[in-house]
């Protein structure tokens, strides 16, 4: 096992630039995921951590190692593919030893080694079929056995779960921390499932536009978005964003949401860290778990347009003075479509935008922590 | 509902097809049929033929029916009908080709997905570029290119041989199989190249042992286009022999193309179909590699 | 706060020898396919070029007599009649080859039973050379000899195909026997390809409902276009180097209604004795080639940037 | 017989070979004659000039004659041209003119070539004033084959000699439902066609047209009755024609579905072949000949030789050409290629077909009265380019419309346009 750095990474293809400046120190031992959109850059970034695809500018360090110029069968790294990429004419016994072969492991011990991650993967009775003959979940159990077998130093998953159905994913998904749990890899993982990517995951890199929104633990992504992209891609549903006027004065700030009957938000003095946006315009962004039908909070009037109970929770589609929100409360509340209810906003979990940067408008306690992320980038 | 009451369906027994699936089955194989009719017909006018009498075929028609059946033909296609000085039938010059075309279609073959391999799955600076010039040559009309490769050859020191022949045929058909196998393996999965190189095979480890077992559908296409095409070529097969060494077209058009000579259209028939057979034989064995799902598992 | 990337920051980084030298392993298997398609290719047709310049008869003279050999081919009727079939020729044979061949490829898709007898059926023909092709197919088409003369035999008087005995159609004879040439083996590239496509793509069409035909035509056939670039290159060379066939199957009669421009260059290089002529024929005919052959690049180019594109 | 002829040979060749030859001859002989009765034709002088003392071998092309020419080219410019090759016409003049042609002015003057040959294949054969090439024989291409059934079907009892009396007698066998003229349906059979019927019109349209290449006469008013005539012929032919080869006309003919059928004499080795008989199936004439004269339109094979630079193969070529020179080459070469000497001094036995014999006697009277013309349609004539652009005007005239006129005025644009 070893730690990953990434520096300065860029990545042209002619004029489009795929990836621009991306700076990342991953720990041994350390789970990391990379999200984002399709085509936000974080395959590009995985290839090229494979080394399938060059750098076009900036170095990667493997451990002590300098691997920006090898090529991948030296840099000893496993990938598992989304597709798996099994070998279709070789069993999987086979496809699991290529890579030994390749490093002209001895036999015995490649039978071993293949032992070993087949009785850790269960696929024991699976050694000799074809991919063909394989189901999804084996196949994806035989594409890690193939990235175990070799015990590398880094690895590397391309969305792996996400050609499997739900039941099997949320199961792979268990196994997968399980098995990091054990045996302690250092890992890559790159999905767009946002629920894999906050289960599994040690830090989160989000990313989009070829570039690094927001490094963090998962706890603060979700929490504590960096930016308005960051807050919007994490969470299901996707957080409320109100567009609000700031008003009063310093020590009882109010949020005005424009409208034809507006309707005015009181802060208080919890959140002083927006008096400088006094008379300007912010975005409030805000959980749909943090809208709930009673207790504390600011009190919302909302028709409730959509009731959609998913199980474990109620979800409503709520009308507020003409904007739209999206609330989600526990199972048992079920208001009346086209009702009017009054719902308890968790103003201290909000999360504040200046919308001209898209950037969050830290809160004084968490201030410290942004700028040293920042100065950490910049060194 | 009690168990005795559950009706178990009779598992063994294919579903019965609606009337418009047999109507569509039946539609289906007339036309194979009839296309399969169409395409035979002139096969079956050899064929005849090649069981006729020639003095009959000369009197009656080209064709007919076989008034007086004869298996002689065969016989003397094969070993004792006259071409040139020998009365040898096709059976050296049968031989004469397969020492030729089989050397240059393996070596063609084997180059071609070389090439095809290294054309798309490896990173290659202008490999597009590369690929029209190689595909200008498949359109080279051969007359134009014969005089500068008699000259090349002789060159070589090669003129008139089997060596020589052979080269020719590999150099113009390299610019087929690559063609052909640069156009399958565009569609073979990038990520089974990419698993291999991280498994750490190299170039021509991945081709061994990835892409050449994923590569009989068009290696059987490859091989069947080189056999019949440098098996029957006739301009260079003339121009390129000697008494020493003279492929089967030369003697095949000896029995079958005579300007003003008497024609031979009974054995003639049944040397075409002698000459015939080698091919035939591949498309039959190559057949099985045709089967679906060769590369299920592997594609998403 | 980071400092926002400048593109000033981009500079391309030198590429290590090993990654150079790992480089060349593809380029050093291509290479000896590089210099004789090399020399085949471009030697060749320069020579070429240059004799088309020359006042060669008989044999090879090296001097230089201008454009003349050029334009005097215009004025003969054999070479323009033959430009003519050869457009016409090509456009049939290249579309129809096409379609019975895909057609067929689809129809053998069904689960067809004896499918491996039937495609070797549908396969053979291409075993047979153009000569015995042609030699065959003028007994068939023969009114005297072939089916007219056997349906005869059975009774219908009346019926006449006389195909190849017209100046109009005889063009169509040669179409017909090109194509039932050609067509098997358009069928197993297509087969070998349609195998080659993920039966998903096929369900996931049947679960839109849209009828096979349609899947076919929008799903399957787009997944297979580089087969289908290669069936088009193929049968585009064959309708260029057309030539035994035509000479054993209508001679390029009746009259020279059915003449092509191989016959043409053949016919200088070889029994006339014009080398200068036949060589500037052959370059018309590259020069056609090329023409014709732009656009199906561009085809193959605008598809693969579609392709690219979607990934 | 054949074995005595041999011995006879060998006896002979010895003598040469004790006076001058000092390596084996060798020699290595280009020639399309491939297969069937041609290939044994010529595998007789391989065994003859084996039994010379030659050591033989031998490059057969098959195909059609432009692969054999094909070749050649290939090997004169890869430099190894052949020590011998089978040409003809106009053809043995262009290649004498590179130069690479051998002199045998020593041997035929030996041999007394000049006497013996026949006087319209001399010029051919030394197209510079030196002799370059033997000829093999003399096929006559103006043959008119009568089915015999037909021609008492309409109650004919001669064989026409003017163009009047055929287009009678052909008209009675429309009349009767039969074909009148057998033809096939490629370019060198409708040019072999129009030659015989230019022939039969004038044998003085024939030499200025054909060998002069005269504008005046190609496009004049004999030409167009020439059209006329062979217009007339095409109305009498069955509509399946076209693409037909040479043999099937000669089975219609001799099967007695059709009534004529004009086409050189190497129809007789077919006729041999599929069993069919001189005067029960089939008659054989000159073609008709409006003059009254008799006609004759010559046509030869003939061996060209190129210089060698190895002695051994300088010897074979002597060896070779006089072997091709002995009478007794030219019966055994001749007899089943249906063609006859091409020295005039050798009398045709029993083994020949009636049809060859007379062959030879009508050679001797057309030679006398001064109608012997060399072939335009089998290159014994014009060069290739010539005879092409002028078979594409006989072929378009006789499938299409075009009138008489048009067709003259054609020929003369056609042989133009080649210039």
């Amino acid at each position: 096992m070893a730690s990953l750095s990434i520096e300065t990474i860029w990545k042209a293809y002619g004029d489009v630039i795929a990836l621009r400046d991306i700076n990342l120190e991953i720990a041994d031992g350390e789970f990391v995921v990379l999200v984002g959109p399709s085509g936000c850059g974080k395959s590009t970034l995985l290839s090229i951590i494979a080394g399938l695809e060059d750098t076009s500018h900036g170095a990667l360090h493997l451990g002590a190692r300098d691997v920006t110029d090898l090529s991948p069968k030296d840099r000893n790294i496993a990938l598992v593919f989304q597709s798996y990429a099994l070998y279709p004419t070789m069993t999987v016994r086979q496809n699991i030893t290529f890579g030994l072969e390749n490093r002209r492991v001895p036999r015995d011990e490649q039978a071993r080694a293949v032992a070993e991650v087949a009785k850790l993967l269960q696929i024991e009775p699976l050694l000799d079929r074809k991919p063909a003959q394989l189901s999804g979940g084996q196949r994806q159990r035989v594409a890690m056995g193939r990235a175990l077998v070799r015990d590398p130093d880094l690895f590397l998953f391309d969305e792996p779960l996400s050609n499997l159905d739900a039941k099997l994913r949320v199961e792979m998904r268990t196994e997968m921390k399980k098995l990091h749990k054990r045996l302690g890899q250092t890992i890559v993982y790159v999905t767009h499932d946002q629920v894999e990517a906050m289960t599994l995951s040690d830090r989160i890199v989000v990313m989009n536009g070829g570039e690094i929104q927001q490094v963090a633990d998962p706890d603060t992504i979700y929490r504590k978005p960096a930016n308005l992209f960051v807050a919007g891609f994490i969470g299901s549903p996707a957080m409320n964003f109100l567009d609000v006027e700031i008003t009063g004065r310093p020590g009882e700030l109010s949020a005005v949401l424009p409208g034809p009957s507006p309707v005015t938000l009181p802060l208080g003095a919890t959140r002083d860290e927006l008096t400088p946006y006094l008379g300007r315009r912010v975005t409030l962004g805000i959980r749909p778990e943090h809208l709930r039908p009673g207790g504390d909070g600011l009190p919302l009037d909302c028709t409730v347009e959509v009731v959609e109970p998913t199980g474990p929770d109620t979800m409503l589609v709520l009308d507020m003075a003409g904007h739209a929100l999206v609330a989600v409360t526990p199972a048992e509340y079920r208001p009346a479509e086209d009702s009017r209810i009054t719902l308890a906003l968790q103003i201290d979990e909000a999360s504040v935008f200046d919308p001209e940067t898209g950037r969050r408008i830290a809160r004084a306690e968490e201030g410290a922590a942004v700028e040293t992320l920042a100065a950490r980038r910049r060194a | 509902m009690t168990v005795a009451d559950t009706h178990i369906p009779d598992l063994t027994r294919r579903k019965p097809r609606s009337a418009g699936q047999i109507a569509g089955r039946v539609a289906l194989y007339a036309v194979l049929l009839v296309m399969a009719g169409f395409v035979l017909m002139p096969l079956a006018v050899i064929a005849l033929n090649s069981v006729r009498v020639n003095e009959d075929i000369l009197r009656e028609s080209f064709i007919g029916w076989p008034t007086r059946l004869t298996l002689e033909n065969w016989g003397t296609a094969w070993s004792t009908a006259c071409i040139n000085a020998s009365c040898t039938g096709v059976k050296p010059y049968f031989w004469a080709s397969m020492l030729m075309v089989v050397p240059a279609t393996v070596i063609s073959t084997a180059v071609g997905l070389l090439n095809g391999f290294a054309l798309t799955k490896w990173r290659m600076p202008c490999a597009d570029v590369i690929f029209v010039c190689i595909t200008i040559g498949v359109f080279l009309p051969p007359q134009v290119v014969l005089l500068p490769w008699a000259i090349a050859l002789s060159w070589l020191g090669l003129a008139k041989s089997l060596t020589g022949l052979a080269l020719v045929h590999i150099i113009q058909g390299t610019c087929f199989t690559t063609l052909f196998c640069r156009n399958y393996m565009i569609n073979l999965p990038d990520d089974l190249i990419r698993a291999a190189q991280i498994d750490g095979a190299g170039f021509f480890r991945t081709f061994w042992r990835i892409v050449l077992p994923l590569s009989p559908p068009i290696i059987i296409v490859t091989v069947i286009w080189q056999f019949t095409f440098i098996w029957n070529e006739f301009l260079f097969a003339v121009t390129f022999s000697s008494s020493d060494f003279r492929p089967i077209t030369a003697a095949l058009m000896s029995l079958n193309a005579d300007d003003t000579g008497v024609s031979e259209y009974g054995f003639g028939s049944a040397a075409v179909l002698i000459a015939a057979i080698p091919p035939l034989v591949i498309y039959f064995l190559g057949g099985r590699y045709f089967v679906r799902g060769l590369t299920q598992g592997a594609v998403k | 706060m980071p400092s926002a990337p400048h593109a000033a920051d981009f500079r391309p980084r030198p590429k290590s020898r090993a990654r150079r030298i790992s480089e060349l392993v593809p380029l050093a298997v291509l290479l000896p396919t590089l210099i004789t398609t090399g020399i085949y290719i471009f030697v060749f047709v320069i020579w070429n070029i240059y004799l088309s310049l020359t006042s060669s008869t008989l044999l090879p003279v090296y001097d230089f007599a201008g454009f003349d050999a050029y334009t005097r081919l215009w004025r003969n009727p054999r070479w323009t009649t033959g430009v003519w079939n050869l457009a016409l020729f090509g456009l049939l044979y290249i579309g129809l080859t096409t379609l019975v061949g895909v057609v067929l490829a689809i129809l053998m898709d069904q689960k067809v039973r004896g499918e491996n007898l039937l495609r070797s059926i549908f396969l053979y023909p291409i075993a047979i050379s153009f000569v015995v092709t042609g030699t065959t197919w003028q007994w068939i088409l023969n009114p005297s000899t072939g089916l007219e003369a056997f349906v005869k035999q059975l009774g219908w008087q009346g019926f006449e195909m006389g195909l190849i005995t017209s100046r109009e159609t005889a063009i169509y004879a040669v179409v017909i026997a090109a194509v039932w040439h050609a067509a098997g083996f358009v069928m197993v590239m297509v087969l070998a390809a349609l195998r080659g496509v993920e039966r998903d793509l096929v369900k996931a069409g049947q679960i839109d409902g849209a009828p096979m035909l349609r899947i076919y035509r929008r799903i399957v056939l787009p997944a297979i276009w580089p087969v289908l670039i290669s069936v088009l290159i193929i049968l585009l060379q064959f309708a260029i180097k057309t030539f035994d066939l035509v000479l054993a199957l209508t001679h390029g009669g009746p009259g020279i209604s059915t003449t092509f421009p191989a016959i043409f260059v053949y016919d200088r290089l070889f029994a006339a004795g014009e080398l200068a002529q036949g060589a500037a024929a052959a370059v018309w005919m590259l020069i056609g080639l090329v023409v014709v052959f732009l656009p199906v690049l561009a085809l193959n180019w605008a598809l693969k940037r579609r392709k690219g594109g979607a990934a | 017989m054949t074995k005595m002829m041999t011995g006879l040979l060998a006896g002979t060749a010895a003598l040469c070979l004790g006076l001058q030859a000092q390596a084996e001859p060798k020699t290595n002989m280009l020639h399309q004659w491939h297969s069937g009765s041609n290939a044994e034709a010529i595998n007789k002088l391989g065994e003859m000039y084996e039994a010379a003392g030659g050591s033989w071998n031998q490059t057969a092309v098959p195909g059609h004659t432009s692969n054999t020419i094909a070749r050649l080219r290939a090997d004169v410019i890869s430099g190894n041209p052949p020590s011998a090759v089978q040409l003809k016409g106009p053809e043995i003049g262009e290649w004498a003119k590179t130069g690479l042609t051998a002199n045998l002015n020593d041997l035929a003057a030996e041999e007394n070539w000049e006497e013996v040959v026949a006087p319209e294949l001399v010029s051919v054969m030394k197209p510079r004033g030196e002799w370059v090439a033997a000829p093999m024989n003399i096929h006559r291409i103006d043959w008119m084959w009568a089915s015999k059934p037909a021609m008492e079907a309409v109650g004919a009892t001669e064989l026409p000699t003017t163009w009047d009396e055929f287009n009678a007698i052909a008209g009675k066998m429309a009349e009767q439902g039969i074909i009148p003229v057998a033809h096939g349906g490629q370019d060198w059979i409708d040019g072999t066609l129009f030659e015989i019927i230019v022939q039969g019109i004038s044998t003085e349209l024939f030499r200025e047209a054909f060998i002069e290449m005269d504008l005046d006469a190609l496009q004049g008013e004999e030409m167009q009755a020439a059209f006329d005539q062979l217009r007339l012929m095409v109305g009498w032919m069955d509509d399946a024609f076209p693409g037909r080869g040479w043999e099937e006309p000669l089975r219609m003919m001799a099967e007695g579905e059709a009534g004529f059928y004009f086409h050189g004499d190497w129809a007789i080795g077919t006729m041999n072949a599929a069993g069919y008989e001189y005067d029960v199936d089939y008659l054989c004439a000159g073609a008709p000949m409006n003059s009254g004269q008799p006609g004759y339109i010559l046509n030869s094979d003939s061996v060209v030789f190129f210089e060698q630079s190895r002695e051994d193969y300088i010897e074979g070529q002597k060896l070779l050409a006089s072997t091709i020179m002995t009478p007794e080459f030219q019966k055994v070469f001749n007899v089943t290629k249906g063609s006859i000497p091409a020295r005039m001094d050798v009398e045709l036995g029993e083994d020949f077909n009636p049809c060859q014999r007379q062959n030879l006697q009508d050679l001797r009277a057309a030679a006398e009265a001064g109608t012997v013309v060399r072939s335009m349609a089998h290159n014994m004539a014009v060069p290739e380019k010539f005879r092409k652009a002028m078979f594409t005007v006989i072929s378009e005239f006789i499938t299409s419309d075009m009138d008489s006129q048009t067709a003259a005025r054609r020929m003369a644009e056609a042989v133009i346009n080649e210039y």
